[in-house]
């Protein structure tokens, strides 16, 4: 192994330096010379700060306990700071999961570039330009003589992660470690960002340490997988063959666990009394001013849908697109501009929010960030009754039903007087899906409700909410940008494209016969869509499979 | 699908809490202690005081400290320990008092600011302009007002300080109201009171604490220089600023006099700011995580 | 941009109508007879009456009222009611005392607080943290008063190094001038060191755990470089907001400064003007605070924009 | 200014705010006219009229003043001064000052005669025609132009133009900071010595400076630092401080020092009650007083005389309880009045150093003797207008007061204003309605004979104490403290600023 670039050898990493309480044990991994190496794991088992500890970044909280690091042979762990400083950049470089907070804000992009080769070259400011446009070109950004000089909050997402990598690439390290970096983008911008870093591996045969929890990516752009569980390796394999035949029961539930591309199969729900109807939905957000004239955005605009009681609604576009603004224009949270909305056969498009209250109780909604939904300062089970008690149902009565519900997601009754902060990120969203149909809505809007989680946690949530609606029959109004989901769980779906419908149909036909150049971009983009993660083969040997069924 | 557990643990009680924030650190334990000590010389004053704070004695003015007087006497023969002691309730009252009024007003016309726009514009306007007015000086001409009685004094130290508290709570709530779970209970069909006072609400506790314990401290010393300005308590009610500032003409003959109430002060307002400091630290919910993960 | 800067002007009309309003109010409702202090302690009632009358103290407050805006309106801001002397000249003259003053405290107390509040986060939780808060909260919790006769007693009467007292303007030259603003700026400085310190460790801390500090380390940068050019400039608006208030209030700070080490300045005068309910002076000294404090905000909303680029106009 | 220019820095009392001698009484305002303008008359040392603008002439029957201007005197803008500038100059003074108000009253006319002449035809026989014109202290009968004293007087002067020994400096005039003198050139002094206000006033300074300081502690030091020459007013504490240093002078520069008195309301409850105002009187006492007030006995004096002591007109006369405690006799002059708890309001001066010490003591002694008393803080402005209210306690009115009058302002019954009777139409705050008080102040004041002046006010002060028209509580005096390098302080009723040099 003596070509060997990055050489972990049983690391530990454990609170406060302390063996006792180690978060990552032992852990073993080799990266060879332009290699792509992903780790993949479910959140918490310690990706992170194996990367961090890498770069010698780990938070002041944590201090590694045992092995060793070894870049090209010297010690990680043991290099004085001014060598880590000396490496960084320029043989090692990382780039972070949120391209929105990891540039500074105040300062120039072209800038924060340029600052890589102040610290360690002696070019000259010209110079440095220079090359800082040069490897803004390559990394395909537009425009890059004004986009220098450009704010981070002046580019979009795609554009910043671009930044990052520029930055993390300029030196020409032999080491990327990339966590998670496309985990906040929208679908297409993910697609390029891969396309671009596998570009620029095999350009400059930089290794790459990848991070990430979606398999789809996995199945993208790794050689090697290495799969992490609870601080421990579980397995370390090439990716055809671990997504072919996983080793270990973790791995396969993990693989198990990635919802499929292909469509369910439509349910026969037409009988179905209407629980949604929206007729020309429309909502322009304008902010004005005393003084100026105000700024308009058509955020939705002629939006007809339909929902009958037991059936599940997807509504898939890309970021900005409108779904958030429909979902809150339906759940009343705003007040839409045109249209008109019927729950159940009532118009609420235009009504006081005196005369709604006694329609709140029929349309509940989850959104998406598990941390945020729930009030923190308030224990769980009081979150849960609130909507009940405000109808008038005794206090008693709300916490017996609470209890019932949080076993109907899952969790133990007893913890309804723990607070927030006391469950992981998958039990409190199962916490406000219980809290929003303690209501017995007839209409659940789930705004992103599981792009926060990561797969594992991701499937058991997708069950509970298929499970619910089975038992009570209520309407789903599913809001998604991952087109895995979409399919795994709508009757019907409708693509959003700055705030217009471009296609409304059954899933099936939609995504498995696209009409319009848009959802076929969309649906092209999402990563690993090849492969049938669930029954470990590509798709097209499930898609022969299934012919072979029918015939 | 699998029953998880959900993670075992209560909520810790409020004195355990309480515990854990007075001994997070000596310096604030210490503080702690102090805060105590000086609250019941407040409440305990007659019983320590070996003399009455208001009796003159004009035959034995301005005497270094002795075993009879520990710490000398003022300019009237007062005893200056029994002055001291007792100005704690003064100043407490007045630096407490001005902080919860200030926090009270400031809570309710910032959560109605930031809640109903309509009124938002108004009030704003309102508060902006009683904030530019030099809170000294306004102090000084609400004392002029209405003569220099404790409840005036406070009322001039409270009123500067309610537009800042206003300006807090507001921008607190503007944000919270963003929050996905105020849109949760507002799909809950809760009412706005509710959402004020159950959600909105404890959001603003940590940052209110902590620009009480600045109101309160300023009040202490704001007290001190309307003395100073001669728009004061009244020198016959004993308050460390005013003890210090009758005294201040003493201060080559009989430096005492503005040095025993000036260390008192200096350790109430020290205290109060540490104390403050431990106890935002502890309802922050970033460092609260922190301690979820120890 | 000159477009946000009207706009905001005209905003600020509403808030100086308010304060003009409140101030004359306020003081017409203060009891206390101008009329009183002209003639001394043997006047009779119908001395003071007819003084009153001169003065146009009779005429009913919203005449009062109508007559002061009218006026100012047309740049008079009258003449004192005690000493007869223009009020714009009174003014003019005690400006550079009280703007000297303020504008040496708040760089002294710049240099000193932020590189303070900086170590102290850097170094959260240790002693020199620890230290640094102590030294700021002593700072803020010592009178004003006591400070200033300290240091008069050490530096002026004991060491000789500085005059006890009194004021030079710079055009007398720089020497005499900051010999006597020297020891002023001190005292006065320690509270704003105190406040300043504060708020820098405090958005400090929350900017250290932001994620673009870790990428500046990543980036390979000195801890020095991470700190200086990324975290602070980061907090930049925070700590401009403070320093920008402070000023704006510094009217109130200077107050007690000005008696202690007899500078003639603004603050001084309004208090003299207050306890002699010298009206026009009042009114128009508080209306000069209101002012100033309504510029200043409006520059620290322009700095905003130059501070930090997500800031637009609005 | 010149570089050698020799510049007296003072620190005043307090600062100049008004500037026309006659419109204000304000000490301030008293002292700069001493500095500005000058006066026909004028007391000496040993209480002696002597002649300094003017000497004068009396007819026979004591019915004609003529006064001769002596030569040379010119005012600061270059005009001589004529008899029409003084007829003009007293008149204005004669409708403020009290003492001027009564001389008024004996005046038939006013003439001049020539250049230099001034003949008063008096309507009847009056003894205290000199003793006006030579008041020392409040208000002054200063001599402005003419022009000056047509202004109404109720409005202030417009230009500070007069003949005295200084020149005022209008442009660097800063009210609350600075009043700066320059000397004045053309002045001609009288060749006699100078004493008092009288004699040659021979200025050896180029300029005086007037200093206004807000602290004592910051006059304090700066006097001992040398940055300032003269201190008016050192607080009495502070002087052990300044005697202790060679470099500094510590001397009581006027002789007739201060009296400190308390007022009480004759028109509310409790003390529209005689017995009550008496059972006050009776409880109060000089020594505790000036005790929390002075502190050192050698700077106060316990003097039960209303007329200040040491001159012709005093005597204790009435002053059985005047100024020792006598609880008993006050509780049982409460018992007898019935006094039923009503509070007695007190005003109580937090910004003025010298006022605010008998509030708290009276308050103290009062209860003792079983009052009830409610001690309200203000500030002197708010007690100043406050004073004036005539209603009663619980709609803004008052009870008691105190303030310190400069000897020279009550040491006879004419200039005394608490012994004025006349209720509340035309008296000072307090407004006793005694109409006998105002007879004896006329007897007192057309009496020639100075024995019989001296009965008229024993009586008064008699009837005085009786109905305890005020309280005096005591004498002291107030030294002022220069360094050594100055020579030539001059004693005198009020601060003068000519005959001192200053060595460098
Ligand atoms: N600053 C910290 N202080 C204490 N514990 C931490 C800290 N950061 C991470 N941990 C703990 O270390 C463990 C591993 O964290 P890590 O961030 O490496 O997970 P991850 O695999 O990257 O998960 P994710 O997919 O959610 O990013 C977690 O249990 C986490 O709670
Ligand atoms: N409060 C608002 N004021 C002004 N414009 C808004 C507001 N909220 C959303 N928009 C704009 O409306 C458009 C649609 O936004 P919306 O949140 O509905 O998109 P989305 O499809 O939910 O996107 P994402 O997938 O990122 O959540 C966007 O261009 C957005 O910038
Ligand atoms: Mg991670
Ligand atoms: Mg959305």
């Amino acid at each position: 192994m003596s070509d060997t670039l990055l050489d972990i050898r049983n690391l530990g990493i454990g609170l406060g330096g302390d063996p006792a309480h180690e978060v990552v044990k032992g852990l073993t991994l080799g990266i060879q010379p332009g290699e792509t190496m992903c780790l993949v794991g479910e959140s918490g088992s310690g990706k992170s700060l194996t990367a961090l500890s890498v770069m010698g970044l780990l938070p002041k909280a944590l201090a590694p306990t045992r092995g060793q690091i070894l870049l090209k042979g010297e010690d990680m762990l043991t290099a004085s700071s001014k060598r880590m400083r000396g490496l960084r950049a320029t043989a090692m470089s990382m780039i972070f999961q949120e391209p929105m907070t990891a540039l500074s804000p105040v300062h120039r992009v072209g800038d924060q570039i340029a600052e890589v080769l102040d610290a360690h070259t002696n070019l000259d400011g010209k110079a440095r330009r220079k090359r800082v446009l040069e490897m803004m070109e390559h990394v395909h950004l537009p425009n890059v003589e004004s986009l220098y000089y450009s704010y981070p909050h002046q580019l979009s997402g795609g554009q910043r992660q671009r930044i990052m990598i520029a930055m993390a690439l300029i030196l020409r390290p032999q080491l990327l470690i990339a966590d998670e970096p496309t985990t906040a983008l929208d679908v297409t911008t993910q697609k390029q960002i891969l396309t671009l870093i596998r570009e620029l591996r095999e350009e400059q045969g930089t290794a790459v340490l990848f991070i990430t929890h979606d398999m789809g990516v996995v199945a993208e752009i790794a050689d090697d997988v290495t799969v992490l569980r609870l601080g421990e390796v579980e397995e370390t394999r090439p990716v055809d063959a671990l997504l072919r035949q996983p080793k270990t029961p973790y791995s396969r539930k993990l693989l198990q666990a990635v919802p499929s591309l292909i469509p369910r199969p439509p349910r026969k729900l037409n009988d179905r009394p209407i629980v949604l109807q929206t007729t020309d939905l429309g909502m322009t957000y304008e902010s004005s001013g005393w003084f100026r004239k105000g700024r308009s955005v058509v955020a939705a605009k002629e939006v007809n849908l339909t929902l009958r009681q037991g059936q599940t609604l997807g509504i898939v576009g890309e970021s900005g697109s409108g779904k958030s603004t429909v979902a809150r224009c339906i759940v009343r949270l705003i007040d839409p501009t045109t249209g008109s909305i019927r729950i159940s056969g009532t118009e609420v498009a235009s009504i006081s929010q005196r005369a709604l209250k006694p329609h709140r109780r029929k349309v509940q909604i989850v959104f998406q960030d598990p941390f945020r939904s729930l009030n923190p300062r308030i224990e769980v089970g009081e979150s849960i009754i609130e909507g009940p008690t405000n109808f008038g149902v005794p206090r008693r009565k709300a916490m017996d039903r609470a209890r019932e519900l949080m076993e109907l997601v899952g969790l133990p009754g007893s913890a309804l007087d723990r607070y927030p902060h006391q469950f992981s990120g998958g039990q409190r969203q199962r916490i406000a899906i219980a809290r929003a149909i303690a209501m017995d809505p007839d209409l659940l809007v789930a705004d992103e409700a599981v792009s926060a989680l990561d797969v594992s946690v991701q499937a058991q949530v997708l069950e509970l909410l298929d499970d619910i609606q089975k038992r009570l029959g209520i309407g789903l109004l599913f809001i998604t940008h991952d087109l895995r989901v979409a399919a795994q769980i709508c009757d019907d779906v409708m693509v959003m494209q700055h705030g217009k419908v471009v296609e409304y149909g059954p899933a099936a036909t939609v995504l498995g016969d696209p009409k319009t150049e848009y959802t076929r971009a969309l649906i092209e983009a999402a990563p690993g869509r090849d492969w049938d993660f669930g029954n470990f083969r590509p798709v097209s040997e499930t898609m022969a499979a299934m012919k072979q069924q029918q015939s | 699908m699998s029953t998880q557990a959900a993670p075992s643990g209560g909520s810790p009680s409020r004195i355990a809490q309480l515990r854990e924030i007075v001994f997070s650190s000596p310096i604030v334990t210490f503080a702690a202690l102090m805060l105590l000590l000086i609250v019941l010389a407040a409440i305990f004053a007659p019983w320590i005081t070996p003399y009455d704070p208001a009796r003159l004695s004009p035959g034995t003015r301005l005497r270094p400290a002795s075993d009879a007087h520990w710490l000398g006497t003022d300019a009237f023969g007062r005893d200056l320990f029994s002055r001291i002691v007792y100005g704690t309730r003064i100043s407490l009252a007045v630096g407490i008092g001005a902080a919860v009024a200030a926090v009270l007003l400031g809570l309710a016309v910032g959560l109605i600011a930031g809640f109903f726009r309509t009124l938002d514009a108004i009030l704003m306007r309102v508060v902006d302009g009683l904030m530019a007015i030099p809170n000294i000086l306004l102090a000084i001409a609400i004392v002029a007002l209405s003569g220099a009685s404790i409840w005036t004094v406070l009322v001039a130290i409270t009123i500067p300080e309610v537009p800042r508290v206003v300006r807090l709570v507001r921008s607190v709530v503007l944000s919270a109201r963003e929050e996905p779970y105020v849109e949760a209970a507002i799909a809950a069909g809760s009412s706005t009171w509710r959402i004020l006072t159950r959600h909105l609400l404890p959001n603003t506790i940590a940052p209110l604490i902590v620009q009480g314990t600045y109101i309160c401290a300023s009040a202490i010393l704001i007290e001190a220089i309307l003395s100073f300005l001669g728009a004061g308590i009244s020198p016959e009610t004993p308050t460390w600023g005013n003890i210090m500032a009758e005294g201040r003409i003493y201060f080559q003959i009989n430096p005492g006099i503005i040095f025993w109430p000036g260390l008192v002060l200096s350790i109430t307002i020290l205290s109060i700011n540490l104390v403050g400091d431990a106890v935002r630290d502890a309802l922050d919910p970033r460092m609260a995580k922190r301690g979820i993960d120890r | 941009m000159l477009g946000y800067i009207v706009q905001r002007i005209l905003a600020a009309i509403p808030v100086m109508g308010f304060v003009a309003l409140f101030v004359f109010l306020l003081l017409r409702l203060t009891p206390g007879d101008p009329a009183a202090i002209i003639a001394g302690d043997a006047a009779t009632p119908a001395q003071l009456a007819a003084i009153r009358e001169r003065l146009g103290l009779t005429d009913p407050i919203h005449v009062q009222f109508i007559n002061w805006i009218t006026d100012l309106l047309r740049g008079d801001f009258g003449v004192s009611i005690i000493s007869g002397t223009p009020v714009i000249n009174m003014i003019g003259s005690r400006l550079e005392p009280t703007i000297s003053l303020a504008l040496t405290t708040i760089t002294l107390s710049i240099i000193i607080a932020v590189p303070l509040g900086v170590i102290a986060a850097w170094k959260q939780g240790t002693i020199i943290d620890r230290l640094v808060m102590a030294i700021s909260v002593v700072g803020f919790s010592v009178p004003i008063f006591v400070i200033g006769y300290v240091m008069i007693q050490i530096f002026a009467m004991q060491l000789g190094w500085f005059p006890v007292q009194g004021f030079r303007s710079i055009t007398e030259g720089l020497g005499p001038f900051a010999q006597r603003i020297f020891l002023p700026t001190i005292s006065l400085t320690l509270l704003y060191i105190a406040l300043i310190a504060r708020i820098t460790r405090t958005s400090m801390l929350e900017i250290l755990n932001e994620d673009y500090v870790r990428t500046a380390h990543a980036k390979g940068l000195t801890d020095t470089r991470v700190l200086m050019r990324h975290a602070l400039r980061n907090c930049a608006v925070p700590i401009v907001t403070v320093i920008g208030i402070g000023f704006a209030l510094i009217i109130s700070g200077v107050v007690v400064t000005e008696s202690v080490f007899n500078l003639p300045g603004i603050g001084r005068l309004t208090v003299d003007a207050v306890l002699a309910r010298d009206y026009p002076v009042i009114q128009a000294v508080i209306l000069l605070a209101s002012l100033v404090y309504v510029v200043v905000n409006l520059l620290i909303d322009i700095a905003y924009v130059f501070l930090d680029p997500r800031i637009r106009y609005q | 200014q010149p570089v050698e220019a020799q510049t007296l820095r003072a620190v005043k009392h307090s600062d100049l705010r008004v500037l026309d001698p006659i419109i204000t009484t304000a000490y301030m305002s008293r002292n700069h006219g001493y500095m500005v303008f000058d006066t026909l008359v004028a007391l000496d040392a040993n209480f002696e009229i002597q002649p300094q603008m003017a000497d004068w002439e009396i007819s026979d029957d004591g019915m004609t003043y003529r006064f001769t201007l002596r030569e040379g005197l010119m005012f600061h803008d270059g005009e001589p001064v004529r008899p029409a500038d003084v007829i003009a100059s007293i008149r204005r003074w004669g409708e403020r000052d009290g003492m001027g108000q009564v001389l008024m009253t004996y005046i038939d006319s006013m003439e001049g005669d020539g250049d230099d002449v001034v003949v008063i035809n008096l309507s009847q026989p009056y003894g205290l025609v000199l003793d006006s014109l030579a008041k020392p202290s409040s208000n002054v009968p200063f001599i402005m132009p003419e022009r000056l004293a047509e202004t109404p007087s109720t409005e202030a002067i417009p230009e500070q133009i007069g003949s005295g020994p200084f020149r005022f400096v209008q442009d660097e005039f800063q009210p609350g900071v600075q009043a700066v003198y320059l000397k004045n050139e053309d002045y001609v002094p009288r060749d006699e010595p100078s004493s008092w206000a009288a004699g040659g006033k021979v200025v050896n300074v180029d300029r005086v400076e007037w200093v206004t300081m807000a602290d004592d502690q910051t006059a304090l030091s700066a006097l001992m630092a040398g940055e300032i020459d003269y201190w008016e007013q050192p607080p009495a504490d502070l002087l052990p401080i300044l005697e202790g240093n060679p470099e500094m002078e510590v001397r009581n520069l006027n002789e007739l020092g201060y009296q400190t008195i308390g007022r009480m309301n004759f028109l509310h409850p409790p003390f529209d009650n005689k017995l009550i105002r008496q059972a006050a009187l009776a409880a109060l006492n000089q020594q505790d007083v000036l005790d929390a007030m002075i502190g050192n006995p050698d700077l106060y004096n316990v003097c039960a005389s209303m007329f200040i002591c040491g001159t012709p007109l005093e005597s204790d006369a009435g002053a059985e309880f005047g100024t020792e405690s006598h609880l008993d006799r006050a509780r049982e002059l409460l018992e007898e009045a019935g006094y039923d708890g009503t509070p007695v309001v007190i005003m109580h001066p937090t910004d003025v150093v010298t006022l605010r010490t008998q509030p708290v003591v009276a308050t103290q002694l009062l209860r003792d003797a079983g009052f009830e008393v409610d001690l309200q803080a203000t500030d002197w402005q708010t007690l100043v207008g406050r004073r004036a209210s005539q209603a009663p306690t619980d709609e803004g009115g008052w009870n008691m007061f105190f303030t310190n009058w400069v000897g020279a302002d009550v040491f006879n019954p004419l200039v005394n204003n608490m012994v004025n009777g006349r209720g509340a139409e035309g008296g000072w705050f307090g407004w006793p309605d005694i109409p006998r008080a105002e007879e004896l102040r006329t007897a007192y004041a057309e009496a020639t004979d100075p024995e019989q002046q001296v009965a008229y006010a024993r009586e008064l002060q008699e009837l005085a104490y009786d109905e305890v028209m005020y309280v005096p509580l005591g004498e002291y005096i107030v030294p002022s403290a220069w360094s050594t390098n100055l020579d030539g302080v001059l004693d005198g009723p009020a601060p003068f600023f000519w005959n001192i040099t200053k060595a460098e």
